[in-house]
């Protein structure tokens, strides 16, 4: 619970009504955890759309290279984290840019809580609707670029984990250019290079995996760049949406 | 309730666009601020309502600077800017339910979902509340922000031109609304570049603040 | 502590104070820079190893650790931007941005030519190379990010974010480089990592990474200065600088 | 003198075409920064006195130019 920082004096508070408690942190984080999860639940055509880009372009490598199961199983990690990481990119543009357009991003920011938790909620209920749903399709595309099955948990654990990395540092990025009009390339441009360390621990975990070496060291370190990005993503996004509007 | 501001000035690009404005709202006032287009209105509210930092001067809410009581000052404040802050694929009441739940003590969400209820019906929706927003007409979209007027959290309004796409009618239930909020003890801050309503200026209640364009700013009382 | 500050941050002191200083760091960089060329080109003694080929270290490393510095020092502004909002360090960080991806381009361009005689290829995913890559991604996320603003004030604060981002990711995108490169494939031979140089090969090195830094720093300064003009062309104390015709250097 | 002669100077033993190319383009760089740096000075404070003339040519409008110093 938050309480006022502003002390009134006894005097104020006969005419003013005491603000003895603010409304809840919690109260406001779920609501507009909710809140999003329903208006992307409402739009369903596009909530599968990250499923379908992903599944698309892991499709496109087979019929690129070659249907052939050795060389498919050595490039398959790289691939479906690339098309995983490339996915959840193609969703950030919309991660803001609706609640800018209809006024709701600067009531949130308005809100008594803190802009950083709020803009938590919106980052979770994405990861929710893209990162999740990728991670929980994967072993299926995993089977398809025989992978081999004991290392279908791995894949799925560093996808879990990276791609709410990847939720928490696209915000950012989204939080920059959702005042531009053309924001979209540009986005892809500022955010790929802050990517490229998820990419190489995600996909590198995996490929460990498939030769059998140990691998906790490797997961604590993705635990540890999603704690780091938990952490600051969250202000820095709430910082950047500020200025998105002020501009 | 008392916000004030101490040599408020803003500059944008290396242009003043006001400054030194030395100014009180205090209970039961209900300021208009006029002006031609480009002159600062709405970065006057947006400064006000906290959303820009990017001024010099002070702000100072019940005495104290905003940036130290900026949770206080956002539970009691309520802006409505140009862009309504409605979501069009949810419905009416989904929407207040949000503003709710950011902004009411109450802890229970039936109590608050029937303030929801009461307060669409006040905006005349009463049969819209389980409508997507999208299937409203643009003047009942309007009301639907408005009603978070009548869900009563917060002293102070900060409204950016309210009377746009809203029919006569609706202009003097909401200028009603808002003489009602002072004569309660709330204070409004509103602007509007042309004589939209007749109520408020002879009301008695009312003190304007203009622009003049120029980076100057006067206050009649 | 706050009049210090905003004495600093004041561009008409700043404009005067470096027009005094910008002569000397002009000068003394460029007589560096060709002391530690000819040096280096002519009478440093060619490597065992690589022969004259190797006196492509006397352009590769300084430009890198000037791009590198360069990324430091706009984050250092970037930082003094946001947290006192004093717009000369804005100015600043814009103006290091463009000389900072020139000469990591710089870095990358030598590299790819000294890996021709060197590995008998123009490009290895070395470890360095690829991080020197990224980051010249992201000098030039921050140059369009700036440019992509409306608002001048926007463009600013928007780029001292990402710069921000961009200096805490640095190190984790190094590391992970790193950690990659070590897992594809066994140690590279490295183009700086050498068994101790002789004061002959190094001295000149040295000369050359200062007068990089000096020249650096000057083109910064005058980038600022042409910043501040541009910016205020109408404040009066700008109008008797361009009526004296006293145009400094 | 690492060199014997001018022309073994300029052949690098075989590596001019790596050596050279390198130099230019690095040191190349920074000229064109530093000479486009003072041209744009000169070009700059040259247009502020044209802006300062043609304001002088008309005195009656009032004119909104500020000495405020930004911090």
């Amino acid at each position: 619970m938050v309480r006022g920082a502003c002390t009134l004096t006894a005097e104020r508070a006969d005419t003013d009504r005491v603000l003895d408690a603010l409304p809840g942190l919690w109260q406001g984080f779920s609501a507009t955890l909710i809140r999003d999860c329903r208006l992307r639940f409402r739009r369903r055509s596009e909530l599968a759309n990250p499923l379908i880009f992903f599944a698309l372009v892991v499709t496109l490598f087979p019929l690129g290279l070659a249907p052939d199961s050795t060389l498919l199983s050595g490039i398959a990690p790289g691939l479906l984290w690339v098309a995983a990481l490339l996915a959840v990119l193609l969703s950030l543009d919309g991660l803001f840019r609706d609640d800018f357009d209809d006024g709701t991003l600067e009531q949130l920011l308005l809100a008594p809580q803190p802009a950083g938790v709020l803009v938590l909620a919106k980052i979770v209920a994405h990861w929710l609707t893209t990162g999740l749903p990728l991670a929980l399709a994967s072993p299926l595309l995993g089977i398809m670029l025989s992978l081999p099955g004991h290392s279908m948990g791995i894949l799925m654990s560093t996808l879990l984990l990276g791609s709410a990395t990847l939720s928490l540092v696209g915000a950012i990025g989204a939080a920059l250019t959702v005042g531009l009009r053309r924001g979209g390339v540009l986005l892809s441009l500022l955010i790929l290079p802050l990517y490229t360390p998820v990419l190489i621990f995600g996909a590198g975990t995996v490929r460990l995996a498939v030769e059998g070496a140990p691998l906790a060291p490797w997961l604590a370190l993705m635990g540890a760049m999603l704690a780091l990005s938990l952490l600051a993503a969250p202000w820095a996004a709430a910082a950047a949406l500020k200025l998105s509007l002020d501009g | 309730m008392q916000l004030d501001t101490l040599k408020l000035g803003c500059e944008r690009d290396e242009r003043w666009l006001f400054s030194d404005l030395d100014w009180q709202i205090r209970s039961g006032e209900l300021w208009r601020i006029e002006g031609p287009n480009g002159s600062g209105k709405t970065t006057l509210l947006r400064i006000l309502s906290g959303q820009m930092a990017d001024y010099t001067g002070t702000l100072l809410w019940q005495g104290e600077p905003l940036a130290r009581c900026r949770e206080a000052f956002m539970a009691s404040m309520l802006y409505i800017g140009h862009r309504p802050g409605i979501k069009k694929a949810l419905t009416a009441l989904e929407n207040l339910d949000w503003y709710q739940a950011m902004s009411a003590f109450e802890k229970r969400r039936g109590v608050r979902r029937d303030a929801c209820f009461q307060a669409l019906a006040e905006v005349g929706l009463a049969g819209f509340e389980e409508t997507p927003v999208e299937n409203l007409s643009a003047g009942q979209q309007r009301r639907v922000a408005l009603a978070r007027l009548a869900l009563g959290h917060q002293r102070l309004w900060i409204l950016d031109e309210p009377f746009t796409a809203i029919d006569r009618a609706g202009v003097r239930q909401l200028e009603g609304w808002m003489m009602a909020h002072c004569r309660a003890g709330g204070s409004v801050v509103v602007t509007s570049h042309h004589d939209s309503g007749e109520l408020l200026p002879s009301s008695g209640v009312l003190k304007n603040l203009r622009f003049d364009g120029q980076g100057g700013v006067h206050v009649d009382c | 502590m706050w009049p210090i500050i905003h004495k600093l941050g004041s561009p008409k002191w700043f404009y005067t104070m470096s027009g005094r200083w910008l002569p000397f760091l002009w000068g003394i960089g460029a007589l560096l820079i060709t002391v530690g060329s000819l040096w280096g080109l002519a009478f440093a003694p060619p490597d065992y190893q690589q022969g004259d080929s190797f006196r492509i270290i006397y352009v590769h490393v300084p430009a890198a650790i000037v791009a590198q510095s360069c990324f430091a020092m706009m984050a250092l502004c970037s930082l003094i931007f946001l947290v006192w909002r004093i717009k000369l360090a804005d100015m600043a960080a814009g103006a290091a941005a463009p000389l900072g991806a020139a000469m990591t381009f710089g870095a990358l361009f030598s590299g790819a030519i000294w890996g021709v005689p060197t590995w008998g290829t123009w490009w290895v995913w070395d470890a360095r190379l690829t991080s020197m890559l990224l980051l010249l991604f992201i000098y030039l996320g921050i140059m369009a990010l700036r440019g992509a603003f409306a608002s001048r004030d926007g463009g600013a604060r928007a780029a001292a974010i990402l710069t921000l981002v961009g200096v805490i990711n640095l190190p984790i995108i190094k590391y992970s480089v790193v950690w990659w490169n070590t897992l594809h494939q066994g140690a590279t031979f490295s183009i700086t990592e050498k068994p101790a140089m002789p004061m002959s090969m190094w001295l000149p090195l040295l000369i050359m990474v200062l007068g990089f830094y000096l020249l650096f720093a000057a083109v910064t300064v005058a980038r600022t200065r042409n910043e501040i003009i541009r910016r205020q062309p109408s404040a009066r104390w700008v109008r008797a600088l361009a009526k004296g015709g006293r145009h400094g250097l | 003198m690492a060199f014997d002669s001018l022309a073994d100077f300029w052949a690098m033993n075989g590596y001019a075409a790596y050596v050279w190319p390198a130099f230019i383009v690095v040191l190349g760089a920074l000229v064109t920064f530093a000479l486009v740096s003072v041209i744009e000075q000169r070009r700059l404070l040259r247009h502020v006195a044209a802006l300062e003339r043609r304001e002088a040519r008309r005195p009656a409008r009032s004119t909104t130019a500020t000495d405020e110093e930004m911090s």
